[in-house]
């Protein structure tokens, strides 16, 4: 019997659990040459700002062990041209889109939203809170911001809303709890890691912004464990970010406690990967007799009772 | 016959060479078009790729010159896409991104790629000897040929950019001047070739090791007098004086930019440049831009 | 020339800033077959609790993609008979020898450091602060505590005290500059990070305590950034830690802000790799013309300005 | 000559085989001794290592049964401190950990080893056909073999656990009785070299498709009337029973342990085990235990 991969996210119904990540997948139909983009789940699109933004200078990027860091600064065409053209070309995919903004205050979120929830063909917002506030902090390091942008996005918003969050945080259950409080409808766990790479050759950092975000096979370990601990404190579902090279990554982090994956980094290296994770997940679930993915959501907390050392 | 299991990239590529192959007549200009068909009775879209994610057999994969490789793939039915200024991104081992290599040259059924060793990826990928590698390309936009014809062309290389050079002389009607700058005597490589091809070529070394000692860019200034293209290729510093000459002598022409990336299809956003007022990717929209437009 | 790798930490004078990561070289004086411990800058033994302590069940360990997971669970011997054997052995190694401690309160901190205080041959303590405190959360991850271990040690202490902290904090900075308030004489940064693997065979987490830490190549530019970050805001010095394979690693880290390293992962995988990381510092001082290795800690804040932009 | 530079894994491999050479008559009961000389008239110790840290040659690494490899790699003067039950940690491109693998069989110069293919590590091992590995060794406590002339054997091997069992079986002075289980009949392995040394060789399969169906200490249960040592190793479950096994028939004997371990030496301490009521390591303390004193 064919395995029933589809898995129903804060209302509305994706075929597969995954999703294309925030920031590395365009705005989302650029690739329909190299891949069936019909075949995916979703499609998160990069971060839409009110207004345009050029981004932060060269270098954006840098390669570490097994990841990559970047600083791209949220570079993109702005809200208005946004739905002029690419959206207009994802409601034609077939394909649930869910759209991630920023802004750099809790009016600029309300607005761009408010645009938003005005369009068809869009599933939901995800909400970036890991990009930087008017004191130039991440916004998921001031926990009243995370909640005002979350309280007031949601008054508006018509499509359900998903906070992404921000793993380096002292406890993630608390932020995850905040943003159910404010009425998310789901959550992303997690966002890239702040990390940073100095060239021995300059003496220099290899990001123009000195700092940046860390993501890649290397982060996976500590996005599990967010997600893990995140589902026991909250009842609204998880993507599950950070890593996800393999089908295996992605069944992990179902286990952990997420309904869907977004899957980020390993795509840039190679764009099937995101097909190849759908059929290795189809794979899994036939080797191990899973009829439905949605059974497995959360297994590894059912399966097992907490330990008293750590 | 069109389902989930079939998209592997080796099967993306076979549809696509499948299809390409019974429309070979048609002028792909776009960088892929989209074919309607009925498969099973519904309506199948077939994107045919210019650009392809596939496996490719080592021919070889030699030291040409003191820390110089040239990698040599077999690659059918693919050539025909590739043109001078375009690149792959090529996977290596134990790195986690792929690597962008210039095409040094085609020919029918083989893809040249001559490199550096400069990092950890370029190093491991050149104890690479046998096997198969897996390349996505050919990407990005090369030089634009049109109305090149009355030309008179100054061509500038430095370091690694003469990798892409040469295949752009390769394509070129007429022969120019090739400006040719690198750290020392051994980082010259490619200069039997231009001198097969009959090229006047002038030379600079920064330690003066062969030819004049110091930047190409400065030879540069002294020439130009009857050039009404200019094209450069290199380093940014370098580039970035080319650009300015350009300037000053009010001279047309084109620039190959290089930036950090990661992916090479435009959606890491890493390799973001200043064309025309606008911000463009170096990947997608480059890496050859219009010397007026660019701003460095 | 011969390059100057010496360093002063808290006053204490070290050959190179080489030290053994905590909880990865034993008590210190096992290898001396295999490598010359002589030669090291200096050890840092793993932590001793004022009981002995059997640690957790198994497994213990899971490789993951770069690096590893560990919970062990402080197993150790105890202070009384970490003084009877292991401290004479050490004494004798002519290197110093920095003790780490730690334990579920203030009291059996203090009463630990109370013993080590006594005894000759000890360069300083090092206050493990990552471990579980008496409701089983970690000791960073509850300020007030870390600064009373801190505030109370630093009391009782005739030797430097370097708090080693956590660095999944919100605010690294913060925690920081409250180990330099509360007087302790440096810090180590950072400690593992809280991760989880999952065997996705058998559905269950690969450690006996569901999440352990995440140590290796893969946490680096985040421990980097730790103390790029915290370098700005105290003045005591910071042993970085986290990640370091090579003599660049340690070097970028020094770059970064860092006055010693300490080596722990790859001891693991190569107990020789602490003296290639020494000599490999000795080449890239030899290659860029340095006198002396204090001359570049810090350098990167120093050579660049921050930007806007993250 | 001692200078800090000579330490490279290499030189303390040679200075250890210079000093050992010289003192080749003593015997060496601990794991190292050290050594006081003068160099360039200061005192230098030299410790004697019965471990050691160096790359060796592959020799061969074949497939001898589907899944499962035997590595064979050429090492000089180390065999010598080898014993049955001991391992190595075999580093491995790609994964971060070394893993440890227990010596199959030992020639004069050199080693082999076999392994069953289980993950990562083991897979990219697989495929390594020639160059060198590094690989630390030997580690470990194998069998202590004192007073055992007078004892009638019966070992038990479970899965891969026969790889060193053999190692074992090759250094006994008189025969002794086999146990051997495993999945199904293409896990079993070297059956040919058990048979030419005229062992007794008791077989059973999980799935009945060779020997008995079920576990091998089923089997055990039913034997083991004139054995006075009991030797076994193998997965988990299996040695909890065979440790019940001997309690209750009071017979003693030698268990080989295993657990997830980072570093082989004892500063993880990750493969942690309760021996007599107190924590060892089974990498510095074991693998191999007296069968009465291990709590599972």
């Amino acid at each position: 019997m064919k395995p029933d991969l589809s898995i129903v996210f804060a209302n509305v119904k994706f075929k597969n659990p995954v999703l294309t990540a925030s920031g590395t997948f365009g705005y989302g139909y650029e690739l329909a040459d190299l891949i069936p983009l019909e075949k995916l789940g979703g499609i998160i699109t990069k971060t839409i700002t009110l207004k345009p933004c050029d981004g932060n200078l060269q270098p954006r990027v840098a390669e570490v062990t097994s990841g990559i860091l970047n600083s791209i600064g949220l570079q993109n065409i702005g809200i208005k041209s946004f739905i002029e053209e690419p959206l207009e070309k994802l409601k034609k995919l077939g394909v649930p889109v869910i759209v991630s903004i920023a802004g750099a205050s809790v009016s600029e979120y309300v607005e761009t939203a408010k645009i938003l929830s005005c369009q068809n063909g869009i599933s939901a917002i995800e909400l970036n809170l890991s990009c930087p506030n008017l004191e130039k902090k991440i916004v998921c390091h001031d926990l009243s911001l995370v909640q005002n942008i979350i309280k007031e996005v949601k008054k508006i918003s018509k499509i359900p809303v998903i906070a992404k969050l921000s793993p380096l945080v002292t406890d993630i259950s608390e932020l995850a709890l905040a943003a159910e409080n404010q009425g998310a409808d789901g959550i992303t766990l997690t966002n890239t890691y702040p990390a940073m790479a100095i060239d021995i050759k300059t003496f220099k950092s290899k990001l123009s912004t000195l700092k940046g975000g860390m993501s890649g096979a290397c982060v996976k370990p500590m996005s599990i464990r967010c997600v893990y601990d995140a589902w026991q404190s909250i009842s609204i579902p998880i993507i599950g970010c950070g890593g996800i090279m393999t089908g295996e990554d992605a069944v992990e982090f179902m286990l952990a406690g997420a309904t869907a994956v977004s899957v980020g980094s390993s795509s840039l290296v190679s764009p099937i990967n995101l097909i190849k994770i759908i059929n290795e997940i189809e794979d899994i679930m036939i080797k191990k007799n899973i009829l439905s993915i949605k059974n497995i959501i959360g297994m590894v907390n059912k399966n097992e009772k907490n330990n008293t050392c750590s | 016959m069109f389902g989930k299991r079939d998209f592997s990239c080796g099967n993306i590529l076979s549809i696509s060479y499948f299809v390409v192959r019974a429309i070979n007549s048609l002028s792909l200009n776009t960088r892929f078009s989209k074919f309607v068909f009925l498969v099973n009775e519904k309506v199948a879209y077939i994107y045919i790729s210019k650009r392809f994610d596939g496996n490719y057999k080592i021919i070889s994969n030699r030291e040409v010159r003191a820390g110089y490789f040239e990698l040599i793939v077999k690659i059918d039915n693919i050539t025909r896409y590739c043109s001078p200024g375009q690149f792959f991104m090529i996977s290596v081992p134990e790195v986690f991104l792929r690597r962008p290599i210039s095409i040094h040259y085609v020919k029918k059924d083989s893809l040249s790629f001559l490199y550096k060793v400069v990092g950890k990826g370029t190093k491991i990928l050149s104890k690479i000897q046998s096997g198969t590698l897996q390349l996505l390309g050919p990407l990005g936009n090369g030089y634009d040929f049109k109305n090149w014809e009355q030309s008179s062309y100054t061509v500038v290389a430095g370091g690694t950019g003469i990798a892409s050079i040469y295949y752009l002389a390769t394509k070129l009607t007429q022969n120019g001047i090739l400006y040719y700058g690198a750290r020392s005597e051994r980082d010259l490589v490619c200069l039997d070739k231009f001198k097969k091809m009959n090229w006047k070529v002038i030379i600079s070394t920064e330690d003066g090791s062969k030819g004049y000692k110091g930047y190409i860019t400065d030879m540069l200034l002294k020439g130009l007098n009857d050039t009404t293209l200019l094209i450069a290729c290199g380093p940014t510093p370098m580039l970035k004086k080319v650009i300015q000459i350009a300037k000053v002598k009010c001279i047309k022409g084109f620039v190959s930019l290089e930036e950090k990336m990661a992916c090479g299809i435009g959606n890491c956003q890493s390799c973001a440049v200043k064309i025309n007022g606008q911000i463009r990717m170096i990947c997608k929209d480059g890496p050859v831009f219009r010397i007026e437009e660019v701003e460095l």
